[in-house]
């Protein structure tokens, strides 16, 4: 472990103590925090404008079973990687938007409320990516529960 | 003056793979462009959860024809992040290697497609002549011109042996000749300048709001590189100039390009005389205890991320793949602000797209039975059948002959 | 002032050299397919002892292998599902499987991409 | 009477100008492809293109106007047969000649591209019109400088007939040198008028598809493409006419093997052209034809009118 991401952690815990043990230093350039809870959007403008981690790389939606992560990959331009996870409960997920800080996430977002079926606070009218338009509603492929209907027959 | 909306795809000369842009036009000037992502999606994602690990090296080789390594590579080193296997030395000196090569491919590609988008079919032609002598090689050493088939996880698959790294070393010193030459008619052809600089600006400011990544970034003076910012494989053990321009224009892509061409001979030299002896694998698990990790990769065209959780058994709980297209594609609509129909094709592919990366799922239910007065399969079967018997020409003897052989 | 047309010298010097296209299916490269080309499988019904690790790690589901007798296997291979990735030949215990250097492997008919190498009678 | 009907249908007419197009089409790929290290396609090639399209099947758009539509094709066809009766080939007469059929030549060759522009109009797509407007747009930019430096030959012989130009050089001999500047000016502008390389802006595939012939099919579309071809023999015979008037008074057969080798220039000229350059934007197509090539052939007009006063007076 080198100096800098000790040193992101550090200033990440001063700021917000309550994540004592929910920064991780997986290994070099990679940190994770576990669960940025309600603060997410505090700790995202602190690790992007006085952390130094200003771009998105991608935002990874996963579903586990009971609740839905969500992973913010933030990266330093100079390789460092800082991934905010926060989590939401299945039913009535609902998660703010951050294209107003970055514009890029748009097709990350939308991504989102395609695959998984989260209601993205804030995301403005737009095309659908990446399903199609005539893909039926209420089916969001990356559900755990989500079982594929009409199977190509095989062979033929 | 009357705007007209025009479509561009999903299916149109210009572009190499289905994709849908809008793009308002008053008289050749373009007003406004919309895209319309999600034509490739081939739902990779999903179906990586449920198949094995050594399943999912070939099947995310398969997300992208020309990055093939790339995407095996990024999800191969999440893997390994995660089961916690350290490759020899000797294997990821060659997956270096494969990865320069496949740079190579891919730039040559590139500069060939961009004459074509501009009309200038001789160098397409000419760098596509060249970009054989890498085919070959790849072929020679993997087995494979595309989807090289070399990584698996814990090393790579198949040893250089001297006689190839004689053979690299001889192509490598043909191809940078090619490279200067080519160095050469992009920055004094007259024709090719004029219709290259100026074109598709990206400014400074706008590539690092918009998040631009790979070549399309490095050009508008984005200096990031994941090569030497996050140094995986061999990279930290090379030397290498990382390519910037501040045309931020096409012309600028294109210089960096060639210029990553010419890096890439020199990585590739570098890294066959580093090289030490070893084994070229180690044996991983099946079952891959939990945990997460995210790999990043410097592909031709950009960052590529692979994130991988795992959950303790033989196959993956979430595999999210963030190709470099996917954040190159929303700096199109700013570089065509103000820009003409006819540099719109090159504008496109000066981002280098891939959308097949980009979309990674398709359509598992039937389309819809929308019915926009257009004909279905079957009917443009039976009518084209019809319209040939009007003029005499029957094709029913050919159906019962391939019923015939269906049948055997 | 640049001038254009500066692939002159290049381009007439084309026309007194060999064309670096072939007429394909007439006339064969050799590099089209190296000592290590990934082709059509071959199976060797003798050498199987049935383990079936190739059919676990196909990432196509392209191959299976049935017993037939005791210590008798045969193999179904569809060429329209194998990715000719050899991760097979790679995994087999006992050589079992190889790759060959054949490529054309089109067919106007489904079922002749569907192969079955038999287990000779002892 | 039959004689005519010959000369029109049969040779130099329209026979003549359909396997002299299908050749040149070949001679013209053949020499691209060797010229970019291709092999290239076999000679009949273009005739197994033109036998293939005719045997589809001809879609009119619903929404175009068939009538436009589908005589667009034959009046381009109509208008390049007529114009090779008037153009002098082996000898320094024209089958049909008259006062100031080069003004009528000139024309009977722009009719094409406006039915190019009235097809590609009358088909109401989109990727059509805009075609069409492009092909319009550079027949304004190349249509100056080519008459401009067709018509100064004309001035220095003193006569707008296309047989008496050529007779006029016959007599004196050499005399075409001085128009080398005019004929690579006419070279320049007839890519643009044959839409190659770099001026196929209204075609340009890799932006509007296939511009004027989206929609275009089947026969409609074999007879375009054919027009496309004998456009580029009737030019080649024009500028070969104009520019080239030597070796005409020898006996047919050499005469006419002296005129394929003229035409057989000029194309590989255009072919070696069409290697090099990559496609100009429309508004640089425009500047390059108004700035550079306009005012070059004007000092040409000027040279021949200065050396019509003080030489040949």
């Amino acid at each position: 472990m080198t100096t800098r991401e000790e040193a992101a952690k550090t200033a990440l815990i001063k700021k917000f103590g309550f994540l004592e043990n929910l920064v991780r230093i997986q290994r070099e350039r990679r940190i994770f925090i576990d669960d940025a809870g309600q603060d997410f959007e505090r700790i995202l403008d602190f690790a992007s404008e006085d952390l130094g981690f200003s771009v998105l790389c991608a935002i990874t939606g996963s579903d586990d079973g009971t609740r839905y992560e969500f992973i913010y990959h933030m990266a330093r331009p100079k390789g460092d990687m800082l991934n905010i996870k926060i989590y939401t409960p299945r039913d009535g997920s609902r998660v703010k938007t951050i294209t107003d800080k970055f514009p890029g996430a748009e097709i990350f977002e939308r991504e989102l409320t395609d695959l998984l079926g989260v209601k993205i606070d804030g995301l403005g009218e737009g095309n659908r990516y990446p399903l199609s338009d005539d893909w039926p509603k209420g089916e969001y492929p990356l559900r755990k529960d989500w079982v594929k209907k009409d199977k190509k027959p095989e062979g033929k | 003056m009357r705007k007209v909306v025009i479509p561009i795809g999903p299916q149109h000369p210009a572009l190499k793979e289905p994709e849908s842009f809008s793009v308002t036009l008053s008289g050749e000037r373009i007003m406004a462009f919309s895209a319309r992502l999600g034509y490739n999606h081939r739902g990779i994602e999903k179906a990586c959860e449920d198949r094995s690990y050594t399943q999912n090296v070939y099947l995310t080789e398969r997300i992208c024809g020309i990055c093939s390594h790339a995407h095996s590579t990024a999800f191969v080193q999440a893997v390994e992040e995660i089961a916690g296997i350290k490759i020899p030395d000797r294997a990821s000196y060659i997956r270096t290697i494969i990865s320069e090569l496949e740079r190579i491919h891919s730039h040559l590609l590139w500069l060939g497609v961009a004459g074509h988008e501009i009309g200038f079919d001789t160098l397409l032609m000419y760098t596509w002549r060249d970009r054989e002598i890498v085919m070959d090689i790849l072929a020679q050493i993997t087995g494979n011109r595309v989807n090289y088939g070399m990584n698996t996880i814990g090393g790579v698959r198949r040893d250089i042996d001297d006689e190839q790294k004689k053979n690299i070393l001889k192509a490598m010193d043909k191809l940078e000749e090619r490279t200067l030459y080519y160095i050469t008619v992009a920055t004094s052809e007259r024709t090719v300048i004029e219709r290259l600089s100026g074109v598709g600006v990206l400014p400074h400011k706008d590539a690092v709001r918009l998040g631009a990544v790979g070549p399309t970034g490095r050009a508008s003076g984005v200096d990031r590189d994941t090569r030497r910012d996050d140094p995986y494989a061999a990279y930290d053990r090379i030397k290498f100039k990382v390519i910037t321009d501040d045309h931020c224009d096409v012309y600028g892509r294109t210089l960096v390009r060639v210029g990553e061409l010419m890096e890439a001979y020199k990585i590739i030299r570098q890294a066959l005389k580093d090289m030490p002896e070893g084994p070229i694998t180690v044996k991983a698990p099946r079952k891959i205890p939990a945990g997460e990790a995210v790999s990043r990769y410097e592909a031709p065209r950009g960052e590529d991320l692979h994130y991988v959780k795992s959950n303790g058994t033989e196959k993956p709980e979430r595999v999210k793949v963030r190709a470099p297209t996917l954040a190159n594609v929303q700096t199109v609509a700013k570089m065509l602000e103000d820009g003409q129909l006819a540099d719109l094709p090159i504008v496109i592919a000066a981002i280098d797209p891939c959308f097949s990366c980009t979309d990674r799922m398709t359509i598992i239910k039937h389309a819809g039975s929308r019915d926009l007065g257009a004909m279905a399969w079957e009917d443009l079967r039976t009518h084209g059948i019809n319209w040939y018997k009007n003029k005499g020409v029957d094709f029913s003897r050919l159906n019962e002959k391939l019923k015939k052989a269906n049948k055997v | 002032m640049i001038w254009p047309g500066k692939m002159l010298k290049q381009v007439l010097g084309s026309i007194f050299k060999k064309p670096a296209t072939t007429r394909y299916p007439f006339f064969k490269k050799e590099s089209d397919s190296p000592d290590r080309f990934r082709g059509k499988l071959l199976f060797h019904p003798e050498m199987c002892i049935g383990c079936k690790m190739c059919m676990r790690d196909c990432p196509a589901n392209a191959i299976t292998i049935r017993k037939i007798a005791d210590k008798e296997f045969e193999a179904d291979i569809d060429l329209g599902k194998c990715i000719y990735c050899a991760q097979c030949v790679d995994i087999c215990p006992k050589k079992a499987l190889e790759t060959t250097k054949k490529f054309e492997l089109a067919s106007l008919v489904r079922g002749k991409l569907k192969i079955t190498f038999k287990a000779e009678p002892k | 009477m039959i004689g005519s009907l010959v000369s029109i249908f049969l040779f130099p007419g329209l026979m003549f100008l359909v396997v002299a197009g299908l050749a040149g089409q070949f001679i013209d790929r053949k020499i691209y492809a060797r010229l970019q290290n291709r092999i290239g396609p076999p000679w009949y090639q273009p005739a197994a293109d033109f036998i293939k399209l005719a045997a589809k099947e001809d879609i009119v758009p619903d929404e175009a106007n068939p009538g436009m539509f589908k005589a667009m094709p034959i009046f381009a066809l109509t208008a390049i047969t007529t114009s090779i009766l008037y153009i002098p080939l082996w000898k320094d007469t024209a089958l049909y000649t008259f006062k100031g059929d080069l003004v009528v030549v000139l024309y009977l060759l722009t009719i094409p591209t406006l039915t190019f522009f009235l097809g590609g109009w009358y088909s109401t797509s989109l990727y059509s019109k805009i075609g069409a407007v492009r092909a319009l747009t550079q027949l304004f930019a190349y249509e100056v400088p080519l008459l401009m430096s067709i018509l100064a030959p004309g001035l220095l012989a003193n006569t707008w007939s296309l047989s008496g130009i050529s007779q006029f050089y016959a007599a004196h001999p050499w005399y075409w040198l001085v128009n080398i500047p005019g004929f690579a000016i006419s070279m320049v502008t007839l890519l643009g008028k044959l839409e190659k390389v770099p001026f196929d802006i209204p075609e340009a595939e890799t932006e509007i598809v296939a511009g004027t012939f989206t929609e275009y099919s089947g026969r409609l579309m074999a007879m375009f493409k054919l027009a496309i071809d004998m456009e580029a023999i009737a030019a080649a015979s024009l500028l070969a006419a104009v520019y080239l008037p030597f070796g005409l008074s020898f006996n047919p057969v050499v005469g006419f093997v002296i005129y394929l080798l003229k035409i057989l220039f000029i194309i590989t000229a255009m072919s070696l052209l069409r290697t090099l350059f990559a496609r100009l934007r429309i508004d640089q197509m425009m500047s390059f034809c108004w700035r550079y090539l306009a005012p070059l052939a004007f000092v040409q007009i000027v040279l021949n009118l200065t050396l019509k006063g003080f030489i040949l007076r």
